[in-house]
């Protein structure tokens, strides 16, 4: 079964490291600031007992004031996971620095989130739309998409 | 030294495509030959049950596509709504099954005919004159075991096919 | 190489005899040689996450049988994973074991057109995949018995299985458990072997291990790079716990070990079957779950072993009676990020190979 | 001495190419074996269509086209007509006059190879002292067909079918000859007719490994497959002849066909003793082995997967060239050593040429033989 780390306990590790980067911490989830992002997200890549280098997935809900992205984040050797939330609060031009350089496999879906939700990553190799075709008014899963 | 790899894959690989020449063909001549089909198959006509049906159109809110049109006006002398209107639109359908799931009162079941092709699309709309049983519109069983014990036996490849093995 | 060319741009698909679907490289080729390629999603994008938004909660899963269209009942069974997750609802022993199953036999048929259609794409003229889909004909009119569909089989159920499974259904299923070894036998002899399969597939199309975990690739694709990594043993849903099974795993990582993992999981999915079948309980196979489910507020993430890989469901429940958000992880979106590096430098011969040995399904892709 | 109805009496005799003394001279032989020939093509191609496909079909597990006559057997028929009728696209960027010429230059050589096979003795149209050399100096025409419609159709798909086909037939040309050469050696004449008569056992008795050489490097020359890059239809959709339709496409199916009709009864005549044959009539024996060369090749076609194109450079430059050159070294000692034509010591000759040949591919695929590498660095 894989273990689902409580998020208080990473968020109490990221604390000592990155101070003030964690916005709120759940048992199984975890929020953090949208700047230090990468930062977190490297350490939680690099730290051997943390480990996580699988990227489960990645993607946006939009709650009208707020754009949440979810990474849920694996380790393949220690067997546990953790969900990472990044909150986007801007709704014009939406930015978040992109994780494709820790895990490539972010690269579709960051393009895809970029296609359907708006939200532009920043560092990204080929940052276009995915689905829909290049000129395509609004981006269809945000709520307010008609 | 292994002779694994020099030629011995490629005459294996020809000796199974040239025994295929000894056993049956596993198609069927669809036309001509019918298999039966599921007793539970999901066909593409509907049937209607006039005087189970309440008009209570649980089937048009199970409806994931929206293709199932009900109008009802209450009746004075039963406790019970007057379906003046109830048309389903095939077109739209795509046999999902979920609206006889949830006819509380078994007043809907999908066919068993699969050949219901039409040349036009307004000949897709089955209205409720059209949904009515008859001998040439039998209902499958889907979600009726009794209606499914009473169809023919499915026919299956695994039993059709007499190979050795 | 002294000799100096100019390289070209050739549209692969959409279009194509096997881009399995509509599919579109944008290759770059310079003389056979694929310098560059650029895969093309959306020509089968029809916003199933949004349609999702929009539906009941029941009303999805005929939905999600039309993504991978191949392995509808782990999608299904997916989706109702995640439901179920979301608004705590258990699930009778019976329908758990019939859920096991059916989605194994899936994962069968899945396997028999990714290794047919994979053989046809190295040039094998249709025979393998003839041979594949007589197979997988025998699975389909058992799943049709079940269901009544033959493709887009909404099985499955939140809280259980639409229904129980007809008399006749079990002798069936015993008869092909007992049959089916001696098929994948015989499909061994046929080209495993061949030495022009190994020359076309054996060192091509390379995805090192720490590049398939880095690319987040899953299923036969990940295994295959030498990754013990399967759901079902790794995060056991439903009761995969109970039954005892290998996972197999490739060593190079190339497209024969791909094809071999997928062989080598049709044994094991056979060998689950005959667990399940024989310790199948009597009982409901459905739990007492209302019309228009309510979840609480909150959000869930299911995910399983399909065919592809981890098709994951992400849900976020905001208590209405249909989801909030509905994100599905698409394994063949995702096994398709290494492409690029798998295939630059090699032939095309070898880029249709390649694609061919990641498996993948365009109604999942674009959703 | 007319040999349309003297079979079998002038090839003890050699024949002068001297007009004969009835009115019209050659051209009433010319006339009929034209006829003859194309007639022959034709049939044979569509018995070679029925075939293929319901051979395959039924190797495949399902039955094949069965609807059209008697057990399908008007499928070609209904096939030709078929395409007849369809409206012939040509692509607008496309070189209208090569587009519309190629079928036509890759169809006339099919034909012409028929020239020299001898369907009975004597039964030929020429019987050119120098058959082999012709057959080997047409084949490769059609090449320049095929060429031309894969340049004309602008079509990259076309380009890379006709590239491939080019460079396919320019490395097997090689073996393919080599592999004749011992034949030639063995009968003692260029003469396709006579090389029939010289065979009193067949060929592919004393030649095993000029048999094996001859048929890979004839199927990649025809491209069947396991050699059928240039119409891959997985890889590049349908090669050289994806602009095509209608009646143009219908000359490159048929010169498919007519090709592989043309390497089967090459083979036939070569290796496996022609028209010779006890009981039944000699046309028929030629027919029936031509037909069953050719299910070999579907055979082949169905169950073996593609090879890649360096793969095929690499077995025709590092595989079947240096045994074809062995092969020949081989046959010229045996020859020179000219053994005794009795039976057991024919007996041992088959023996030794059989052991040579399972000598040599073993040996050569286990140490000498190399793919090389499939990767550039790009």
């Amino acid at each position: 079964m894989t273990a689902v780390l409580s998020g208080k306990e990473i968020a109490r590790q990221l604390t000592e490291k990155f101070p003030e980067s964690i916005i709120e911490s759940g048992q199984d989830y975890l929020v953090v600031k949208n700047e230090s992002l990468l930062a977190v997200a490297a350490f939680l890549k690099d730290t051997p007992e943390l480990n996580f280098d699988y990227l489960n997935f990645i993607t946006a809900v939009d709650y009208y004031h707020y754009f949440e992205v979810v990474y849920r984040l694996s380790s393949l050797e220690h067997n546990h996971s953790l969900v990472l939330k990044t909150h986007c609060a801007d709704r014009e031009d939406p930015t978040l620095p992109s994780v494709t350089g820790l895990w490539q496999g972010a690269d579709f879906q960051e393009r895809e989130i970029y296609d359907l939700m708006g939200i532009n990553f920043e560092g990204h190799p080929n940052m276009k739309r995915i689905f829909l075709w290049e000129g395509f008014a609004g981006h269809p899963m945000r709520k307010d998409f008609r | 030294m292994k002779f694994e790899r020099y030629g011995i894959g490629i005459v294996k690989g020809l000796m199974v495509t040239i025994m295929h020449l000894l056993r049956h063909p596993t198609v069927s001549q669809y036309p001509e030959q019918r298999l039966n089909t599921s007793r539970r198959i999901r066909g593409n006509e509907f049937i209607w049950d006039q005087v189970k049906c309440t008009g209570c159109g649980t089937c048009t809110k199970a409806c994931p596509q929206g293709a199932i049109e009900i109008v009802t006006s209450t009746s004075q002398e039963e406790n019970k709504y007057t379906v003046d209107k109830y048309q389903i639109d095939t077109g739209y359908c795509i046999q999902c099954g979920l609206c006889v799931e949830a006819c509380p009162y078994e007043a809907l079941y999908l066919g068993y005919a699969y050949e219901c092709a039409k040349y036009q699309r307004g000949e897709l709309v089955q209205t409720k004159e059209m949904m009515l049983e008859s001998p040439l519109r039998k209902a499958s069983g889907y979600f009726s075991p009794k209606r499914a014990a009473k169809l023919p036996k499915q026919t299956l490849l695994l039993e059709r096919i007499t190979e050795k093995k | 190489m002294a000799l100096k060319t100019e390289p070209f741009v050739l549209n692969m698909g959409p279009v194509h005899p096997s881009t399995h679907g509509v599919f579109r490289m944008r290759t770059t080729l310079d003389g056979e040689v694929v310098v560059d390629i650029e895969p093309i999603f959306g020509y089968l994008h029809r916003g199933v996450e949004k349609l999702a938004e929009q539906r009941t909660y029941t009303g999805i899963i005929p939905l999600t049988d039309r993504l991978d269209y191949i392995s509808s009942m782990n999608n299904n069974l997916a989706y109702c994973l995640a439901v179920e997750k979301l608004a705590g609802i258990k699930v009778p022993e019976r329908a758990e074991y019939l859920r096991v199953i059916m989605a194994e036999l899936q994962r069968i048929a899945a396997f028999l057109i990714a290794v047919g259609a994979f053989l046809n794409d190295c040039g094998a003229f249709f025979t393998p995949f003839m041979y594949m889909f007589r197979e997988r004909e025998k699975i389909v009119d058992l799943l049709e018995m079940v269901s009544g569909q033959r493709l887009t089989y909404n099985y499955i159920r939140v809280g259980g299985v639409s229904q129980d499974i007809p008399e006749e259904f079990l002798p069936a299923l015993r008869t092909f458990v007992a049959q089916m070894p001696g098929f994948i036998d015989e499909y061994d002899r046929l080209l495993m072997q061949n030495e022009i399969l190994l020359a076309r597939a054996k060192g091509v199309g390379i995805l090192t291990r720490e590049q398939a975990i880095n690319c987040a690739a899953s299923g036969p694709v990940l295994r295959a790079s030498g990754v013990k990594w399967d759901i079902r043993q790794a995060d056991p849903y439903s009761i995969y716990d109970r039954f005892e099974f290998d996972i197999p795993t490739g060593t190079v990582g190339d497209c024969y070990d791909r094809y071999r993992v997928r062989v080598a999981e049709m044994r094991q999915s056979l060998r689950i079957i005959q667990q399940a079948m024989t310790q199948l309980p009597p009982g409901p196979v459905k739990a007492a779950v209302p019309h228009l489910i309510r979840p609480p507020v909150g959000e869930a993430y299911a995910h399983l072993e399909a065919p592809k890989g981890e098709l994951g469901f992400y849900l976020v429940s905001d208590n209405s009676i249909a989801p909030y958000r509905c994100h599905i992880r698409p394994p063949s979106l995702i096994n398709l990020t290494a492409l690029r590096d798998m295939v630059r430098g090699w032939k095309v011969a070898d880029l249709i190979v390649i694609f061919g040995s990641i498996d993948i399904t365009v109604g999942e892709i674009d959703r | 001495m007319m040999p349309v109805l003297n079979f079998g009496i002038h090839h003890q005799v050699f024949i002068p190419a001297v007009p004969p003394d009835w009115p019209g001279g050659f051209w009433w032989h010319w006339l009929f074996f034209t006829v003859v020939i194309i007639a022959f093509v034709l049939t044979m191609v569509m018995g070679a269509i029925y075939i293929e496909r319901r051979g395959m079909g039924r190797m495949q597990s399902r039955l094949g086209p069965n609807r059209t006559g008697p057990f399908g057997l008007l499928q070609p028929v209904a096939d030709a007509i078929k395409v007849l009728l369809k409206e012939n696209i040509v692509p607008v960027k496309a070189d209208k006059l090569v587009h519309w010429l190629a079928p036509v230059v890759a169809f006339a050589p099919a034909l012409m190879l028929f020239a020299v096979i001898p369907f009975q003795d004597g039964a030929l149209l020429a019987d050119l002292n120098i058959g082999i050399l012709y057959i080997v100096a047409i084949s490769s025409v059609s090449t320049v067909g095929i060429f031309m419609a894969g340049w004309a159709s602008s079509n990259k798909y076309s380009l890379l079918g006709a590239m491939r086909n080019v460079a396919a037939i320019v490395s097997y040309e090689m073996p393919l000859v080599l592999a004749i050469v011992g034949v030639v050696l063995i009968a003692g004449s260029l003469s396709l007719n006579r090389i029939v008569i010289a065979q009193d056992i067949p060929f592919i008795l004393l030649q095993p490994l000029g048999f094996f050489l001859f048929f890979a490097a004839g199927c990649a020359e025809i491209n069947r497959s396991p050699f059928d890059l240039m119409e891959a239809d997985s890889e590049i959709v349908a090669g050289f002849h994806t602009e095509y339709s209608g009646m143009k496409f219908a000359m490159f199916y048929l010169v498919e066909y007519a090709e592989a009709i043309a390497i089967a009864a090459i083979i036939t005549t070569l290796f496996l003793g022609g028209w010779r044959g006890p009981l039944l009539p000699p046309w028929l024996w030629f027919v029936t082995k031509v037909m069953a060369v050719f299910f070999t090749m579907v055979w082949t076609r169905t169950t073996l997967p593609r090879i890649r194109i360096d793969q095929l450079m690499a077995l025709a430059w590092k595989f079947l060239l240096p045994l074809a050159v062995i092969n020949l070294i081989i046959t010229a000692i045996q020859v020179l050593a000219s053994w005794p034509d009795t039976l057991p010591w024919t007996l041992v000759m088959i023996i030794v040429n059989f052991t040579i040949l399972a000598v040599l591919v073993l040996l050569w695929s286990k140490f000498f033989f190399r793919l090389g590498w499939g990767r550039i660095e790009v």
